[in-house]
């Protein structure tokens, strides 16, 4: 962790970490997916149908999937609501709805 | 040795060399109540080396000696009691405690800081798992398979392997791929190399099975594993753990299969100068499914010896290298046992097609729900179906039998 | 004309050597310097006396018995302690340690552990003072054991062929480590021996400080003349082992008792409190001058530095910057 | 096309080079140097009067005077000891040791002082001396003078080794080594003297610790140095008939050992034979073998191979002498069969 300058003005800089809108958290999830799976069309994928059978993510994809929002937004999805993130509009709810925020720098 | 108190004023085993550790007082020379001057002999001090006489090095009063004649004694230890004349400290240079002999000067205890990387870096040197029996390879030769993909079981014994003949074997699978292919160029995004590379690999793959398909006699036995209590116990283990640790179905199911494979040695190894070489340890072959198409399989070296969350972690890596066309020479390594699962939305079953030399494929089907008859009664069960894709030269079915009976008892007690 | 006559100032000397070869015995047998160390107790007379008759600008090669000759070349108790410690303010920087003990500001140009191996050395510095046409004597150090090494007969002879400005000091203790003259040389007259090189060659009392003085400073004199190189076998005594821990079976007990009779240091004493120069009172002032010193050095050396490991391999060739320092 | 004896070292052509042999070349420098510098002297055996055991100062006496070229006693230890005695005393001495076999005598002095001072010292004292000897066999002088011993002395820190195989270096390696401010030991193989090669004008400005690639090719590496440079640009062009292109590389100099020139190289042709005339045990080719496979193993397509004398005290009549030192057949044997790598 790089140590931060003390002065006062950088301190309070680094406590509430950049709150991300909704526009934000949806292109991070393309941005991950499109790690994942960079041959699949992610910039045209519709945000109301199953992503998951449209770039054919298999169970192994999808947990790199996850591994990578949590990282990047700090949010942790949890196995029972796997079932809610179908859709990319309902991912992007559910992490927006959690506080997603990108990490602190340093 | 009797006891002494903190200040009290004593005389301690000398050192009389770089590697003494220890003595024993043989004589004394004094006696108790004796008043002695700097540079006076005290005693004679038995070394390994000789028997020298020690002197004192201030003026001190003789007041009781603290060990008996021969009594081994290690340096810096009180050897008697006394009390200074001229007040002086007993000694302004207490004799470190015994410390090893090597260690740095007294006052400040040097600890050698851990060796900066460069120095010791262990050489990452990729384990390259010991091909057993395989012809000979060169490093080039192995680095270069890896990175394209390409089996080495190809070559025929004898002449050595070398980076040339894989490339050659590149270029046969793909003609008009240039020379300069040799150096593992970064993913490149040019299509038209993908294309060749992928046209490439699918020739590869159909001449290696029509080979395995006409030369191996395959058997096939199939059933079904009832997966329901261990998801429900993987369910468990992830609800509190986050997505880079969580555990899939198929790192457990490998674990159970490669245990199994363990202890039925006659599927692990290969069929080689017609008679089977068993494998010493379960170097797993994992089908990995390109999505441009196509397979690659990498190798779990020693899956025997791997628990639940370590299968998962090597699987989440090799997955991840092989789809990035980034292979290391340790997962081209040569598998003993491979295993093709569909994936949990996959089809029912795979009867898959053995990779010679090996004697045996595990076709895991997709995850379903299906009516079982659990204690006489009919219920909704998630089940795998698994099949056993045996060389008939190697083992028979009855092996085969043996073999899911482990799977299946090892999978109750995972993960 | 200087007298050679022993003052205050010269028995502080000897007995800052004497005591600092002490407090080394005492600190080696509580674990604080380890490895060799070898201890000039009853030989001060010799670097001290020699030491005296020496300029600034003259050069010395010594051997690992060493720590009088660097003490009295003018290398602080300090730096000689502290490179005893292996501490980086040692005279080496505690890369040395007791047997290569060096200071080239002040021209002394370490120990050598290798019997004779810096005889060849000597040869060396004063070839290159003669050519660069600097006033300087280069005062060679070496036991009577070196006299035995093919390196001796070779030096010795380059020395006198081309007239190079070398004193050669012979300190003849009798015991070359274990092994005594008489059974290793089939002529123990060294002086003889050397003169047979065509050089001036003295047989001196080793133990007289005076005596020492006196010869030292004739030598000097026929040296700086340009004559050639001389050689002085000084017959000494080390009161002590050879190193920290032999036996000493090789010599009886009532030769060390006859020796310490003729103790240089009491020589000296009695010659000053006879001509009214010493009295108690100066004597026990320049003892506890003499321990305060050594403690002060002590000290010094245990608040020293270790260096760091990181500096492994420094000093194995010259870092870009030092190399400007060799073209003095 | 180079010739056995043509040892050129010039890289490019340049045109107003002059053709002379390895022992005008270093005979040419060593007056440079006592010319330009009054703290240059050089002395050894037979140097003056005589003019040098193998005529490499003759007419230096003549023209330096004895004070600047010094005869000595047959004395190694001391007239070496001697030399480290000065250097550290500000001068720049040249201490000529007839030949590597008699420089046994003054180990202790290289290995005890001048290697060590600077250490010892912590630093103060450094030696800027250079020591050239002869080196080397082939000229039926049988066990005791025919010693190739350069690999010895390239194993101790605190040394620069340094093994002129052009005329070009003999000629320039000198001034350069006598800038050092620490030793440098020159090793001259006594079969290169007579032999002649082009020899710039100038200074070239190459530092004696690069090695260079005297002929470039694509199928295997040369490694070699010094004596038997000219016995790998022989094999390399008989190679050459047969269609296979070898890259011969110059070390130069044997400590420091140049390992990005040889790794450079070994990355391109895969395969490397090393051509030393020390013996194989213990010797500088095991230690250059060794840095290839610690950096170059996922390059090889076959084990690195070794040419090496065969490990007898050199025989005195010529026809065991030459079955024992590398050959240009030696060269090419091994070169086949690090190409094949399946006998």
């Amino acid at each position: 962790m790089i140590e931060t300058p003390s002065g006062p003005e950088s301190a309070e800089h680094t406590t509430d970490a950049a709150v991300m809108s909704r526009d934000d958290v949806l292109d991070v999830v393309r941005e991950a997916i499109v790690r994942i799976a960079p041959d699949a069309d992610v910039a045209g994928l519709a945000t109301d149908v199953d992503y998951r059978d449209e770039v054919d993510l298999d169970s192994m994809d999808f947990l790199a999937l996850l591994t990578a929002l949590e990282r990047r937004t700090g949010v942790n999805i949890p196995e029972i609501d796997y079932a809610d993130i179908g859709t990319l509009d309902q991912l992007v709810d559910y992490l927006t709805a959690r506080g997603a925020a990108a990490p602190a720098t340093g | 040795m009797t006891e002494i108190g903190p200040d009290d004023q004593v005389y301690r085993m000398p050192s009389l060399g770089a590697d003494m550790t220890e003595g024993r007082v043989i004589e004394w020379l004094v006696e108790p109540g004796d008043h002695l001057e700097r540079g006076d002999l005290v005693a004679v001090v038995e070394t390994d080396k000789s028997d020298i006489e020690v002197e004192v090095f201030h003026p001190c009063v003789v007041e009781e000696f603290l060990v008996e004649l021969g009594e081994l004694v290690g340096v810096g230890e009180p050897v008697a009691r006394i009390t200074m004349a001229d007040g002086a400290a007993a000694s302004s240079h207490p004799v470190e405690r015994r410390q090893p002999v090597v260690s740095a000067a007294a006052s400040g205890e040097v600890s050698r800081p851990a060796p900066s990387a460069a120095t010791t870096a262990r050489t990452s040197t990729t384990t390259t798992t010991a091909v057993r029996g395989r012809a000979r390879v060169s490093p080039r030769a192995r680095r270069l398979a890896g990175e394209h993909g390409i089996s080495l079981d190809r070559f025929p014994d004898g002449r050595v392997v070398t980076g040339d003949d894989v490339l050659r074997a590149v270029r046969e699978a793909g003609p008009d791929e240039d020379r300069a292919a040799d150096e593992p160029s970064p993913a490149t995004s040019d299509a038209r190399v993908e294309v060749d590379r992928a046209s490439a690999m699918r020739r590869t793959i159909a001449r290696r099975m029509e080979r395995a398909w006409a030369e191996i006699p395959h058997y096939h036995v199939t059933d079904t594993l009832d997966v329901t209590d261990v998801l429900q116990r993987i369910q468990v283990h992830n609800a509190e753990l986050g997505p880079a640790e969580r555990l899939l179905l198929p790192a457990v199911l490998n674990v159970a299969l490669a245990d199994a494979a363990h202890e039925v040695g006659e599927l692990n190894g290969w069929w080689r100068d017609d008679r089977f070489v068993a494998s010493s340890g379960v170097d797993l072959g994992i089908v990995v499914s390109l999505r441009r198409g196509g397979i690659v399989v990498p190798t779990i070296a020693g899956a025997e010896r791997l628990d639940s969350g370590q299968m998962m972690e090597a699987m989440r890596e090799l997955v991840d290298r092989a789809r990035r066309g980034r292979l290391r020479v340790a997962d081209a390594a040569e598998a003993s046992i491979t295993v093709s699962n569909l994936g949990e939305a996959g089809a029912a079953s795979v009867l898959g097609v053995i990779h010679p030399p090996q004697v045996a494929l595990i076709g895991l089907g997709g995850v379903r729900v299906e009516p079982l008859v659990v204690d006489d009664r009919v219920e909704a069960r998630r089940v795998v179906h698994v099949s056993v894709a045996g060389d008939h030269r190697a083992h028979d079915g009855a092996t085969a039998s043996r073999f899911i009976q482990h799977l299946t008892r090892r999978l109750e007690s995972l993960p | 004309m200087t007298h050679d006559v022993p003052t205050l100032d010269l028995l502080r000397r000897m007995l800052l050597v004497r005591r600092f070869e002490e407090r080394c015995a005492e600190l080696y047998q509580a674990t604080k310097i380890r490895g060799f160390l070898h201890l000039y107790v009853g030989e001060e007379a010799i670097a001290v006396g020699v030491m005296d008759a020496l300029g600034p600008d003259d050069a010395v090669v010594a051997t690992y018995r060493e720590h009088g000759h660097a003490l009295m070349k003018g290398v602080p108790a300090r730096a000689v302690m502290a490179e005893m410690f292996g501490r980086v303010d040692g005279c080496s920087g505690g890369r040395g340690g007791s047997m290569h003990l060096f200071d080239a500001e002040r021209r002394f140009y370490g120990g050598n552990a290798i019997v004779g191996g810096g005889l060849p050395l000597a040869v060396g510095l004063a070839l290159a003072d003669q050519r660069s046409g600097r006033e300087a004597v280069t005062a060679c150090f070496f036991g009577e054991g070196a006299v035995a090494e093919g390196e001796f007969h070779e030096t010795m002879n380059l020395a006198a062929l081309w007239d190079l400005p070398v004193l050669f000091c012979c300190e003849n203790n009798l015991y070359a480590m274990g092994t005594a003259l008489e059974r290793s040389e089939a002529d123990t007259d060294l002086a003889l021996r050397a003169s047979g090189y065509g050089m001036p060659a003295w047989s001196v009392d080793g133990m007289r400080l005076d005596e020492v003085m006196k010869a030292t400073r004739h030598a000097l004199v026929s040296i700086r003349s340009g004559a050639g190189p001389c050689f002085l076998e000084f017959r000494t005594y080390r009161f002590r082992a050879h190193s920290m821990y032999d036996p000493e079976h090789y010599r009886d007990k009532d030769e060390v008792v006859q020796w310490r009779e003729r103790d240089p240091i009491d020589l000296v004493v009695e010659r000053l409190r006879d001509a009214g120069e010493l009295d108690d009172a100066d004597l026990e002032r320049i003892e506890r001058d003499v321990a305060d010193e050594l403690d002060d050095a002590v000290e010094f050396a245990e608040a020293s530095a270790l260096e760091p490991v990181d500096d492994l391999l420094r000093h194995v060739y010259a870092e870009a910057d030092e190399s400007q320092l060799i073209a003095r | 096309m180079t010739t056995a004896t043509d040892v050129t070292g010039v890289t490019g052509d340049a045109a107003d080079s002059t053709s002379m042999t390895c022992r005008e070349a270093m005979r040419a420098a060593i007056a440079e140097a006592l010319a330009t510098d009054e703290r240059v002297f050089i002395m050894g055996e037979d140097v003056g009067r005589y003019g040098g055991c193998f005529a490499v100062t003759a007419g230096l006496l003549e023209q330096f005077g004895p004070d600047r070229v010094r005869d000595t006693p047959l004395s190694e230890s001391a007239f070496v000891g001697a030399g480290i005695g000065a250097a550290m005393g500000g001068l720049r001495p040249i201490v000529e040791i007839m030949t590597v076999n008699f420089s046994l005598l003054a180990l202790d002095q290289l290995v005890n002082n001048a290697a060590s001072l600077r250490h010892m010292s912590g630093g103060q004292v450094g030696v800027p001396l250079v020591v050239r000897m002869t080196t080397g066999g082939g000229r039926q002088l049988a066990a005791q003078h025919s010693h190739s011993l350069e690999g010895w002395y390239a194993h101790i820190p605190g040394l620069e080794i340094l093994a002129p195989g052009t005329a070009d270096d003999f000629r320039w390696m000198l001034g350069r080594a006598l800038a050092n401010p620490d030793p440098v030991l020159i090793f001259e193989h006594g079969g290169l003297y007579a032999a002649s090669g082009e020899v710039s004008p100038v200074d070239p400005g190459l530092a004696n610790e690069q090695a260079v690639v005297r002929r470039n090719g694509t199928d295997v590496t040369l490694v070699t140095y010094g004596g038997t440079l000219p016995t790998c640009l022989d094999a390399a062009i008989r190679l050459e008939a047969e269609g296979i292109d070898a890259e011969v590389i110059d070390l130069r100099c044997l400590r420091p050992l140049d390992d990005a020139t040889i790794v450079g190289s070994v990355r391109r042709t895969h395969r490397v034979v090393i051509v030393d005339e020390g013996w194989r045990s213990g010797g500088i080719a095991a230690e250059i073998s060794a840095r290839i496979v610690e950096q170059c193993f996922f390059e090889l397509d076959a084990a690195p191979a070794r040419v090496c004398t065969a490990e007898v005290p050199l025989p005195y009549p010529a026809h065991l002498e030459q079955a024992a030192l590398p050959s240009v057949a030696d060269v090419e044997a091994s070169v086949r069969r690090v190409l094949d790598a399946d006998e």
